[in-house]
């Protein structure tokens, strides 16, 4: 039983920033000399010359453009971004998928990979069968195919490392701790598999063994999880959280390096706020001594 | 201000008499023998009238009567679910509780009060295990229960009644469900309680005062073939093992009317062969 | 064996389900047994070689649609895509409140499905034969009328009389002779006998 | 409760996981997640806590006021217990949505409390008929990550020690009506013993196993519960069922031991910190409120 009191709580219990950051709030001036381009996250004052952020986050500026990064925030598809969803909603020819987007994402029935050959039509059959595939609640990884003029994105699953997703922990953090990394798919060596989704969606689930495995998900392995497997992915699961509290970028060896630091600790401990912040500032020293 | 102009004016705060008369009744609750002021023995139910089709028009209903407590139970539907909101791929299930104006020893509201609503919930909760929601996927089962008269265990007897109600409209069920109440006055304790025996917090008059006796009540919902127990609700201090205890003895006690129910049942089936 | 034709309630225990004997209606199983799920009369019925032990209500009993059930409906509501309608009776029995059905219209007929012109298939107010193909969503139950013997069985035409079919896709009304278009039940006999 | 959408294999997951007693943030069946507690956050109210339970968050303000006894009781004064599902929580409160949740939290603290052992209403009367302490328990729902009941009781149970009456003395003056005094001296106050007053502890069955503090996965997996207030001694004040399954009379015996277990477990952590909030509280400690 861990009952602890406000007041002994450590004021502000993040990490010390890295380096001076240009924070601005909505309608802070970013700045009032002409010959910058307006990005994501800006706008230009009417009438006068001023650039002004209109999200409160952390300015960016490559060469002349200049945008501001929201420190939470929904997702902004990018197409080829890898992204966990879940299914909300069956309809015809498409399933709605939850993508932590503003609006619902949608993946066409003609965009997945149905049991029985990677490519076919589909059919009647298919379209009735579409609940006994996917059904509402169901976790898939996918890939982002295009991005409507509205900001909705459309999936596909066309191809067999994505598809629906059997047990395992989903973990949701703001979709800017996640790098666009080359891969999101890992096979950790602790024992687990990992799915770092774009949208801050995290998969956390036993070794994914690529050979047989990859079915596209539509064969569901319902066996009790070993024992072992699973306090790894409880641990995962708590470092991750432990490390997104504290704002700390989200790519594989960061999560192994919390992973290896949590291990004088048992997994129930991480859920304590002194020992996650603990975690977080071993990884990030370990991650800057890196460098 | 919202006025309820619905009904007869009455002035804003009236009590019954019995609250400002300074009489009360001498008798113990439990005499030395043991008995209790009807004649029971403490783990004794009262008789029980149970009769399933009580009104003609509603798919099923069911009345019963405990000696003083008499309750009547309507069901109708499975019908649609209109509203899109509610809409569930399983069926549904929704029951009203209510007590009559009359039927307490101070006079209710026609308006659900906030216990009778989660009596309310209590009932559906103690049912719900019991229906099988799959054979009616999108359509809703409307279940009513009015309490005529409360003579105790009002709770106990609408669950008992809701069910036979249930299962006199046809409904596919798993198993009925008997409900049965217990009060716990010090080391006694008291099947079936009446209304005397719910409100009184000790045995005897002269030590009514007094705040040292713990009592609790304790109703429990029963599906008997299956041995589960759909719901449990109580109140009062009770130890460890003085729970254990009431439970077993609200078990025992409600399997005893399991025979009951049964007959009861049959009788209705029969009627509806003959006709 | 269970004894025959006497009266079960909820939750009763009636065998076990070794010997053949298969839970059908109004029973259900559970560790091997099969219990009584409704108050009424216990009865056996052979089906496909298995001995199905069943209880049945001598009451109307609940039906609800289900799939692959034939259904009576009024049609309430027609536009291009689709046609609405009330389901009033399933199989032989009708129902005290009616529920949401639709028909989209590819399911009209079986074939040139793409075709359909949904205005000379339905009306409102007739009265129609289908069949129920799923459940549906939160609206209403997806029926189909793509057999002979389904479509339309009761219409009224523009003056008012009851029409009488002259083919497959038309009416003809007695009293004007004006002929519209509909999707036309077949009319079998054992469905006369069964929607009465 | 807040409905969350999960798919049959991460069900499987969480219910396997509960059968080896190794649940997906780690913990065992009897485990709670860490709790965060303080007194004193809203000085208008005559007393008040915040119980911050993993992402549940409640905030509940005791404010006392004169009535008058209700008829049965004439002697002595009572509590009212309301709950305010905020849609601050989740939109799915908003009007009317949280209606039932809170009716039903409310009734169950109503009964938990109804109990002369567990907090001395006699202590509330004042005049006999005539007048009395009305408490008003509000119990506010800033946020629900599961296990709302046990995270609401430990508030209010929080809010109840923290509350001060002032005194009130009764005298009858020349023409023998009878007049009250409060005194007008702010640390000449009254406090409620709480050192009976129950905790709830609500049992989850998932599978064939029962755990305590589900979140809110733990919690869409689990077809019945059991909540259970339990006093430090070990004494159950209140019980009672909810969810659409039934249980088996064995699980629910088991399932009180576990609940007697860790709510007196509970009631002693709970009182050991309030003590030291207490002396911190007298030390004029600075209130966090919802500073991060």
């Amino acid at each position: 039983m861990d009952i602890k009191l406000a007041s002994s709580r450590v004021l502000r219990d993040s990490l010390e920033p890295v380096g001076p950051l240009h924070l601005v709030s909505p309608g802070d001036v970013i700045t009032s000399e002409s010959g910058f381009m307006r990005g994501h996250g800006t706008f230009m004052e009417e009438g006068g010359g001023n650039l002004k952020a209109s999200v409160a986050g952390m300015v960016d500026r490559v060469n002349k453009l200049i945008s501001v990064k929201p420190l939470k925030t929904r997702y902004n598809g990018e197409v080829g971004d890898v992204i966990i969803g879940r299914i909300v909603e069956v309809q015809q020819r498409r399933w709605k998928v939850d993508t932590y987007s503003r609006l619902n994402s949608i993946l066409m029935l003609s965009s997945v990979n149905l049991p029985g050959g990677e490519l076919r039509r589909k059919t009647e059959e298919d379209e009735r069968m579409m609940r006994d595939y996917l059904s509402e609640g169901d976790i898939i990884s996918a890939e982002v195919q295009n991005v409507f003029s509205d900001g909705s994105l459309s999936l596909h699953t066309r191809s067999l490392k994505y598809g629906k997703l059997g047990q395992g922990t989903l973990v949701q953090v703001s979709p800017s701790l996640v790098k666009r990394r080359k891969t999101h798919f890992h096979n950790l060596p602790c024992g687990a598999s990992l799915i770092l989704g774009n949208n801050g969606y995290i998969w956390i689930c036993p070794t994914i063994n690529e050979d047989t495995d990859q079915t596209g998900g539509f064969v569901q392995n319902l066996e009790p999880v070993a024992g072992g497997d699973r306090e790894v992915i409880a641990r995962l699961r708590n470092c991750i959280t432990a490390l997104a509290n504290h704002g700390i970028v989200l790519f594989d060896t960061v999560i192994l390096y919390a992973y290896e630091a949590s291990q004088k600790y048992s997994v129930k401990e991480l859920l304590q706020s002194d020992i996650m912040k603990e975690i977080a500032s071993l990884s990030r020293q370990r991650m800057e001594q890196e460098l | 201000m919202p006025v309820d102009n619905r009904r007869l004016w009455t002035p804003e705060e009236t009590i019954p008499p019995e609250f400002i008369t300074k009489y009360r009744p001498t008798t113990e609750l439990v005499n030395q023998n043991g008995k209790r002021r009807d004649g029971r023995e403490a783990n004794q139910h009262r008789p029980t009238y149970l009769k399933a089709g009580a009104i003609s028009q509603a798919k099923g209903s069911a009345y019963i009567e405990m000696a003083d407590t008499k309750v009547i139970a309507a069901v109708y539907g499975p019908r649609e679910v209109m509203k899109r909101e509610d809409f569930t791929m399983s069926g549904q299930v929704k029951c009203v509780f209510k007590f009559a104006t009359f039927s307490c020893k101070t006079r209710q509201k026609h308006i659900e009060d906030d216990r009778e609503k989660e009596l309310s919930m209590t009932i559906l909760e103690a049912l719900k295990p019991a229906i099988r929601l799959d054979k009616f996927p999108k359509a809703r089962l409307e279940i009513f229960i009015t309490v005529l008269q409360d003579g105790g265990s009002a709770l106990a007897a609408a669950i008992t009644c809701g069910s036979v109600a249930v299962a006199d409209a046809g409904m596919e069920m798993y198993d009925v469900v008997i409900g049965c109440s217990l009060r716990q006055i010090g080391e006694r304790s008291l099947i079936d309680p009446t209304t005397d025996e719910e409100s009184h917090r000790s045995l005897s008059q002269s030590d009514e005062k007094s705040n040292e006796t713990s009592q609790a009540m304790m109703t429990v919902a029963l599906m008997p073939s299956i041995n589960q127990v759909s719901s449990i609700i109580q109140k009062g201090e009770l130890s460890i093992d003085g729970a254990k205890q009431a439970l077993k003895q609200c078990l025992d006690t409600a399997r005893k009317l399991h025979p009951v129910i049964k007959q009861c049942l049959n009788k209705a089936v029969e009627a509806k062969l003959k006709r | 064996m269970p004894t025959e034709e006497c009266i079960r309630i909820p939750g009763e225990r009636i065998c076990r389900t070794d010997k053949g004997l298969v839970a059908g209606r109004g029973t259900y199983e559970c560790n091997g047994q099969i219990y009584s799920s409704v108050a009424g009369m216990q009865l056996k019925s052979d089906k496909d070689g298995k001995v199905h032990i069943e209880v049945q209500r001598e009451m109307k009993q609940n039906v609800l649609p289900e799939i692959g059930m034939i259904v009576t409906a009024k049609v309430t509501n027609v536009n291009p895509r689709q046609c609405k309608c009330a389901i009033i009776s399933v199989e032989t029995t009708s129902l005290s409140d009616p529920f949401r059905g639709v028909i989209r219209s590819e399911d009209v007929r079986s074939t040139e499905r793409d075709k359909v012109e949904m205005y000379k298939c339905f009306k409102p107010g007739d009265v129609i034969l289908a069949r129920v193909l799923s459940l549906g969503d939160a609206q209403s139950y997806i029926l189909t009328t793509a057999e002979n013997e389904l479509g339309v069985v009761i219409a009224l035409s523009e003056s008012g009389a009851t029409m009488v079919p002259i083919s497959w896709n038309e009416m003809q009304c007695p009293a004007t002779y004006a002929k519209e278009y509909r999707k036309v039940a077949k009319v079998q006999s054992d469905h006369i006998t069964q929607n009465g | 409760m807040a409905e969350i959408l999960m798919s049959e294999a991460e069900r499987t997951f969480i219910l396997h996981g509960i059968q080896d007693n190794v649940r997906s943030d780690g913990r065992g069946c009897e485990d709670y997640r860490p709790i965060e507690l303080e007194t004193e956050v809203v000085s208008n109210a005559n007393g008040s806590a915040r119980v911050r339970l993993a992402n549940s968050d409640v905030l509940v303000g005791v404010k006392g006021e004169l009535g008058k006894p209700s008829l049965d009781t004439p002697e002595h004064g009572r509590l009212e217990f309301f709950v305010d599902c905020s849609a601050n929580a989740t939109p799915d409160f908003e009007g009317r949505g949280g209606e039932d949740l809170a009716l039903e939290i409310s009734s169950m603290l109503a009964r938990a409390y109804d109990c002369p052992s567990c907090l001395d209403t006699q202590a509330l009367g004042i005049i006999k008929r005539e007048q009395c302490w009305v408490l008003y328990v509000d119990i506010l729902i800033l946020e629900c990550g599961g296990n709302l009941f046990d995270a609401v009781a430990i508030a209010v149970k929080a809010a109840l020690g923290n509350t001060k009456l002032p005194v009130i003395t009764v005298r009858k003056d020349e023409n023998d009506e009878t007049e009250l005094e409060i005194s007008d001296d702010p640390y000449d106050c009254e406090r409620i013993k709480i050192l009976n007053a129950p905790c709830i502890v609500t049992l989850s069955k998932v599978g064939n196993q029962h755990i305590v503090d589900a979140s809110l996965q733990e919690e869409s997996c689990c077809l019945s519960r059991l909540m259970v207030a339990v006093t430090e001694n070990g004494t159950i004040t209140a019980s009672k069922t909810s969810g659409s399954g039934s249980l088996n009379p064995e699980s629910i015996i088991d399932m009180l031991e576990s609940g007697k277990r860790a709510g007196t477990l509970l009631n002693k952590t709970l009182h050991a910190k309030l003590l030291e909030e207490e002396v911190k509280v007298g030390t004029k400690k600075k209130t966090m409120g919802f500073l991060t």
